[in-house]
């Protein structure tokens, strides 16, 4: 059943890369969004709701991802540590930890500005970095972040982390232990994603943000602020990852430091090459089939092929390897991403040109 | 001051191994501007070839007196060889093709080969850490105030002797000098005859023998080797060339020694829990405040 | 099922999946009433080679939508747990983990927190002890054994930290003296520096709260190293394969382990042949734990089975028949089982193990019931 | 007042002297040249003049404000623009978007705007696309708009940074060997475009090898020789400068 909803947002991903024509984008993605809304009434139960919810919150986090390394061209390795400051928010502040009982709604918009804020205070100093330097410097700082959660044991309860937490409210209405509040919530928040993201690749500010990512130098000759600029990539696509940290934390009721390791930072940065950086809709592709891979298709693998090909044998053992072998694979064979951007094209087709010139 | 010169000198064991490890990143990013994700996870597979070797001789009784030193031998050039050639292996099998995407690519497929090579060692050595024999005898010397295990003196002069001779190699030998024009310029080196393939899978050749020097190095050190040892002693020697200048040599083994002080005075001073923090956070101020590391050039920008 | 089945924990988290098979093979072997036959079905809750509390989470609930399951065996991790008891409570299954060991996951405030969706209900049993009561047997053990001076290390994890802050505060309670305490940083693979800081405090011994992969093993044998070999080292139910790290240098080393002495309970010995025969491995560390998990489990759904009419029980009615007293404990390798109202074994048995000559030996048993 | 002054300039690039005491001022309206042979600082030159190098003696002004330490953004706003003599054009991105992100300057539509998609961002943003078109039209090469700029011809390519740096409405332009790589008929139209961007009020300071290029279009000329001024005035004056004549004629190249 996931599986069904996964291939029916992506073959609709598909197809609005493929149709030109605006009218039939619009109507696919309307269409997309009433089946989203409604099938759950009909088909599915809250085991496939909840890894959909997740997959969600993935999507977010990766279209947030994409403004800072796709639309700006900085390469940001340790973007999970705004993922926690998101998810720490909503664990301090709304669980028994401090007393503090902040509705969840306050709290998702107070944990963008926080996210925003560490963003660009992390941005201000390595800004003037280039390239490879800037991704080190940003997956230190991933490191580091969880490790100061655990480490401040009286703050926020170490490595034990914080459960219990508040169970949002609606108008008064408890989310209770329903997953669909959230899968509902995220739904949203991807919409507001995506039309935040499409604002900004065709805004003066997204103009900007090429501009610097082909030629940092001409970038500054035609007036532009290179340092606000990408402080503003930083700060917008760390807001992203709060709120995803904050619908996080909600929904799983917990926080803990484990969860926003480098491997968090490596998957979204890996969903993003996978769909094809800078595109939006390839973006969320690339998302989705690997939060489908990784929470879906790796922890039932046995039991699923088992039952197709009535064996019994154990996979577990190559959870790692399958992964690794997805990564290499694409990047071999496809390296511009299932659904690459225009400008990405046109970079490989050159690169090509250029192999077969030397 | 008696525990200051303890911490000194565990603090210079642990930075040679990270040195050892950093000048394969070096070597690697010099060339092709490319991080070698994968790199720790070469190193831990050194440190399984040497016990493989280590545990076989032991059972076979050989590890006595002139065999000792016989079977230590075997075990770090088969670690050398091993790494090597699973280093130069995943160049020709996964970087070569990808010379010419996108910046993010070959990152991205490092970081996949990684995945896979754990997963590889996982299935072949377990999840569990491996011991190492107790082969190497470690008597403790006396140097006034300072104690030193001969282990420790041994793991420290091979590393230095290691790194010497890859300083003399890359600026004297003929490959080296070859080394060195490929990444200053690669369409300019294959213009004057430099086989620039040839070069590169070279490169990646001489890594792998390095990460197996300090696999070995650190597998008799720790005294174990673990599927995921890689992992963070790579995130830490990556720190350590980037903070002496990364593509420098000098930088990678200053920054080595000077990240394996720090984790040991930080663990000494602040508390374990905090050396991981301490080693980024120095990372960071080292790159705001002088972004080509101690010892790199910073290059004016071609207009 | 439920647990970490690939990355850093696969070892533990696959012997003890084999033990779960054991008891289920076992179970179908002996006939189940009503003609119905016990399948397993793994989940793993690792993402990316880490136990992950989101995907633990996300498996209990593709569990809980399967109508034919009746009893969630796992997780593993503490903070897994505690991602899936407010689930698994809502929902009203048996969840039974072998190795759970984290107070609050059925003791106090934070257990009430985690119920809350069915405050009246428990649903969450775990046959392992907890950190508390480990914590405090280890501390009367080491006095015991004449060591008064502890420097205390743990591996700043949710099952280590726990341990070692009991068992500080118990120790000090009972008259021994806490030099200093330390947590250990992810990945650290150089304790050299730790133990030379260490060495300065003249201690009788090192308390290490942790397990061996994640520390204990190099920091026992890299004691030898820093000439602190002879030193005493203690730590509990995280390290009893310590000998296969450090081999003879674990020597001196003391473990505790929350169940009775293995030599002395032919189910126990029974179990440990049985499980080399069919995995041809030795037992893991929580084989042992999960095989007693599962027999209770087993013993429910049979139970509610034959109430039922040799009908499919609900999973309430699987829920009354867990055990609850004296009269229906269930027996297993590592006891007689049963449960009070948290959820908590009721007569733990805490067993001190030291290594001697690379081998454990067992020194002497606490009753711990209430 | 004249809007470029540069008085005793100088800059050294460890001990080697790259440019010393240049002076001389361009007035508002000019069509100035600079030449020199190869290595005679010209590109030096204009890299001070946009904040690439700091000059280490003497000052710059840019219609009377001085430029020392300023950015190369700042500088930009005070109406500076430039083409580089290899290209920087934003490759992966179509000749408008190109042109689009010249006009940066000009508009106002902050990052709110840009997020919300505000009534002020989608007004300038159809305004900025029909002035782009415009542009590309005047620097004669509509057609081009929706291809990206890496597979345009050369010389489309030449006048496609031509545009963008128009783009910003700059009161100074300058030109880095507008001319290299174009064939004679381009040159010619060259020539004329250069002489209507002047005409449309922007004042043009270019370097050019090609002589009869500068000779024709330029109203003054300063030459350059190993970071040297060594001549300054009218073509024809330049044309029969004894030091002129040395300095191209005399070094057997």
């Amino acid at each position: 059943m996931i599986y069904t909803y996964a291939l029916v947002a992506i073959a609709a991903c598909v197809a609005i890369e493929r149709f030109h024509n605006r009218r039939a984008k619009t109507t696919i993605v309307l269409v997309l969004a009433v089946f989203l809304a409604v099938a759950p009434r009909f088909y599915g139960n809250d085991a496939v709701f909840s890894v959909l919810a997740d997959a969600a919150v993935y999507v977010m986090l990766a279209l947030g991802l994409n403004i800072v390394v796709g639309f700006a061209g900085l390469l940001d390795l340790g973007y999970a540590a705004f993922f926690a400051i998101g998810a720490y928010t909503y664990g301090m502040l709304a669980s028994p930890q401090f007393g503090l009982h902040l509705p969840f709604w306050v709290l998702l918009f107070l944990a963008a500005a926080l996210a925003a804020l560490f963003g660009a205070l992390l941005g201000a100093p390595t800004l003037r970095l280039h390239g490879d330097y800037l991704a080190i410097v940003t997956l230190g700082f991933g490191e580091i972040v969880p490790q100061i959660f655990q480490n401040l044991t009286k703050y926020t309860g170490g490595p034990n982390g914080i459960a219990a937490l508040d169970v949002p409210t609606f108008f008064g209405h408890s989310f209770g232990a329903s997953v669909m509040p959230y899968y509902y919530i995220a739904l949203f928040g991807i919409a507001a994603a995506l039309w935040l993201s499409r604002n900004l690749r065709e805004s003066r500010l997204g103009r900007a943000w090429m501009a610097i990512r082909e030629d940092e130098l001409a970038a500054k000759h035609a007036g532009i602020d290179i340092l606000r600029s990408k402080l503003a990539a930083f700060a917008i696509g760390a807001s992203f990852s709060g709120i995803g940290g904050v619908l996080f934390a909600a929904k799983l009721a917990l926080v803990s430091p484990d969860l926003f390791g480098f491997q968090v930072s490596v998957l979204i940065v890996s969903m993003l090459v996978l769909g094809g950086m800078g595109n939006i809709v390839g973006v969320v592709v690339g998302s989705l089939l690997l939060t489908i891979v990784n929470s879906a298709l790796l922890p039932q693998i046995n039991s699923l092929v088992d039952a197709t090909f009535h064996t019994t044998v154990d996979l577990s053992n190559l959870h790692f390897l399958i992964y690794g072998a997805i990564l290499v694979g694409i990047m071999l064979f496809r390296p511009e991403g299932l659904l690459p951007n225009r400008e990405r094209r046109a970079e490989l087709h050159h690169a090509g040109e250029a192999a077969a010139d030397a | 001051m008696h525990e200051f010169l303890a911490q000194l000198a565990n603090g210079v064991e642990l930075g040679a191994i990270y040195a050892l490890i950093a000048l394969g990143y070096t070597l690697v990013y010099g060339i092709l501007e490319l991080i070698n994700f994968a790199h720790g996870d070469v190193y831990t597979f050194g440190s399984f070839v040497a016990l493989g070797i280590l545990v076989g001789l032991r059972a076979a009784g050989a590890l006595h007196g002139a065999g000792l030193v016989l079977g230590i031998t075997a075990a770090l050039v088969a670690a050398i060889l091993a790494s090597a050639l699973l280093n130069a292996g995943i160049e020709r099998l996964a970087y070569r093709r990808l010379r010419k995407a996108p910046r993010l690519a070959p990152l991205i497929t490092a970081i996949g080969v990684s995945f896979i090579l754990e997963n590889l060692i996982e299935l072949w050595q377990g999840s569990a850490p491996v011991p190492f024999p107790n082969v190497i005898p470690n008597p403790q010397l006396q140097f006034g105030e300072l104690e030193v295990g001969v282990q420790q003196i041994v793991v420290v002069a091979l590393a230095i002797v290691t790194m010497v001779a890859l300083h003399f190699f890359v600026q004297r030998s003929k490959l080296g000098k070859a080394m060195r024009a490929v990444a200053q310029d690669r369409d300019a080196a294959s213009l004057v005859g430099i086989n620039v393939d040839r070069t590169i899978a070279m490169t990646f050749l001489i890594a792998g023998a390095l990460a197996g020097v300090a696999g070995f190095v650190g597998g008799v050190s720790f005294g174990s080797a673990w599927f995921l040892n890689g992992f963070g002693a790579g995130l830490r020697a990556f720190t350590a060339a980037v903070l002496g200048g990364i593509g420098n040599i000098a930088g990678a083994m200053l920054g080595g020694f000077l990240i394996g002080l720090l984790e040991s005075f930080s663990t000494w001073l602040i508390g374990g829990q905090w050396s991981n923090v301490a080693v980024f956070s120095v990372l960071i101020l080292v790159l705001v405040f002088r972004p080509s590391g101690l010892l790199g050039e910073t290059l004016p920008e071609k207009v | 099922m439920d647990l970490p089945l690939s990355g850093a924990d696969a070892s533990v988290g696959t012997s003890t999946l084999d033990g779960i098979k054991l008891a289920v093979a076992r179970a179908n072997a002996q006939g189940v009433p009503g003609g119905f036959t016990f399948a397993v079905q793994a989940l793993d809750d690792t993402q990316q080679g880490v136990h992950n509390p989101q995907q633990g989470a996300s498996n209990v609930r593709t569990l809980i939508a399967d109508d034919s399951v009746l009893a969630i065996i796992g997780p593993y991790n503490s903070n897994v747990a505690a991602a899936e008891i407010p689930i698994t409570n809502q929902a009203g299954i048996v969840q039974i983990s072998p190795s759970a060991v984290s107070d609050g996951l059925t003791l106090g405030k934070d257990a009430a927190m985690l119920r809350r969706a069915n405050p009246g209900v428990n649903t969450f049993f775990r046959v392992c002890t907890t950190d508390s009561r480990q914590g405090s047997a280890a501390a009367r053990f080491a006095l015991d054994l004449k060591l008064k001076r502890a420097y205390i290390v743990d591996d700043n994890e949710t099952y280590g930290l726990d341990l070692a802050n009991v068992f500080a505060r118990d120790f000090t309670k009972l008259g021994g003296t806490v030099l200093g305490r330390d947590h250990i940083a992810p990945d650290t693979q150089d304790f050299k520096a730790l133990l030379l800081k260490i060495k300065g405090y003249k201690p009788d011994f090192i308390f290490f709260g942790g397990t061996t992969s994640t520390g204990g093993g190099l920091l026992r044998r890299q004691m030898f190293d820093v000439g602190m070999g002879k030193l005493a080292f203690m730590g509990g139910d995280g390290i009893p394969d310590i000998a296969e790290v450090a081999k003879k240098r674990a020597d001196g080393t003391y473990y505790t382990v929350a169940a009775p002495n293995a030599d002395r309970l032919p189910a126990a010995k029974r179990f440990v042949a049985a499980y080399k025969a069919r995995f041809g491995s030795d037992v893991g560390p929580y084989s042992a734990n999960a095989y007693a998990a599962t027999q209770v489990a087993i013993s429910a759904i049979e139970q509610a089975i034959e109430t039922n009419g040799k009908k499919m029980p609900t999973r309430a009615e699987v829920l009354a028949k867990i055990p609850r007293n004296a009269k229906n404990e269930v027996l297993t390798p590592i006891g007689p089982i049963s449960f009070d109202k948290n959820g908590d074994v009721r007569k733990p048995v805490i067993s001190l193990y030291a290594i001697r000559n690379g081998r454990s030996s067992f020194i002497e048993q606490l009753n711990l019931s209430e | 007042m004249s809007l470029l002054a540069l008085s005793g300039v100088g800059k050294r690039f460890g001990a080697l002297s790259a440019l010393s005491n240049v002076s001389f001022e361009v007035e508002e309206g000019a069509i100035f040249g600079i030449i020199g042979p190869n290595g005679a600082g010209k590109s030096t030159l204009f890299n001070l003049l946009t904040a690439i190098y700091r000059f280490d003696e003497g000052s710059i002004s840019v219609g009377g404000v001085s430029i020392a330490g300023l950015s190369t953004q700042r500088i930009a706003r005070l109406g500076v623009a430039r083409t580089f003599q290899n290209l920087r054009l934003f490759g992966n991105a179509s000749a408008l978007a190109n042109v689009m992100v010249g006009e940066h300057l000009i508009l106002g539509s902050t990052i709110f705007d840009s997020l919300l998609n505000t009534g002020k961002e989608r007004r300038e943003r159809a305004e900025a696309e029909r002035r782009a078109r415009e542009l590309l039209r005047f620097v004669g090469i509509s057609g081009v708009e929706e291809q990206f700029a890496r597979n345009l011809p050369y010389g489309t390519q030449r006048r496609l940074e031509i545009a963008r740096a128009l783009a910003a409405r700059p009161r100074l332009l300058l030109l880095d060997e507008p001319a290299a790589g174009l064939n004679p008929s381009e040159k010619h139209e060259l020539i004329s475009l250069i002489r209507a961007i002047r005409d449309a009020g922007t004042t043009v300071l270019l370097i050019e090898h090609d002589m009869g290029l500068v000779m024709n279009l330029c109203e003054r000329i300063v030459v350059l020789d190993y970071g040297e001024m060594i001549a300054e005035g009218a073509p024809q004056e330049i044309r029969e400068h004894p030091r002129v004549i040395e300095a191209y004629l005399g070094a057997p190249a």
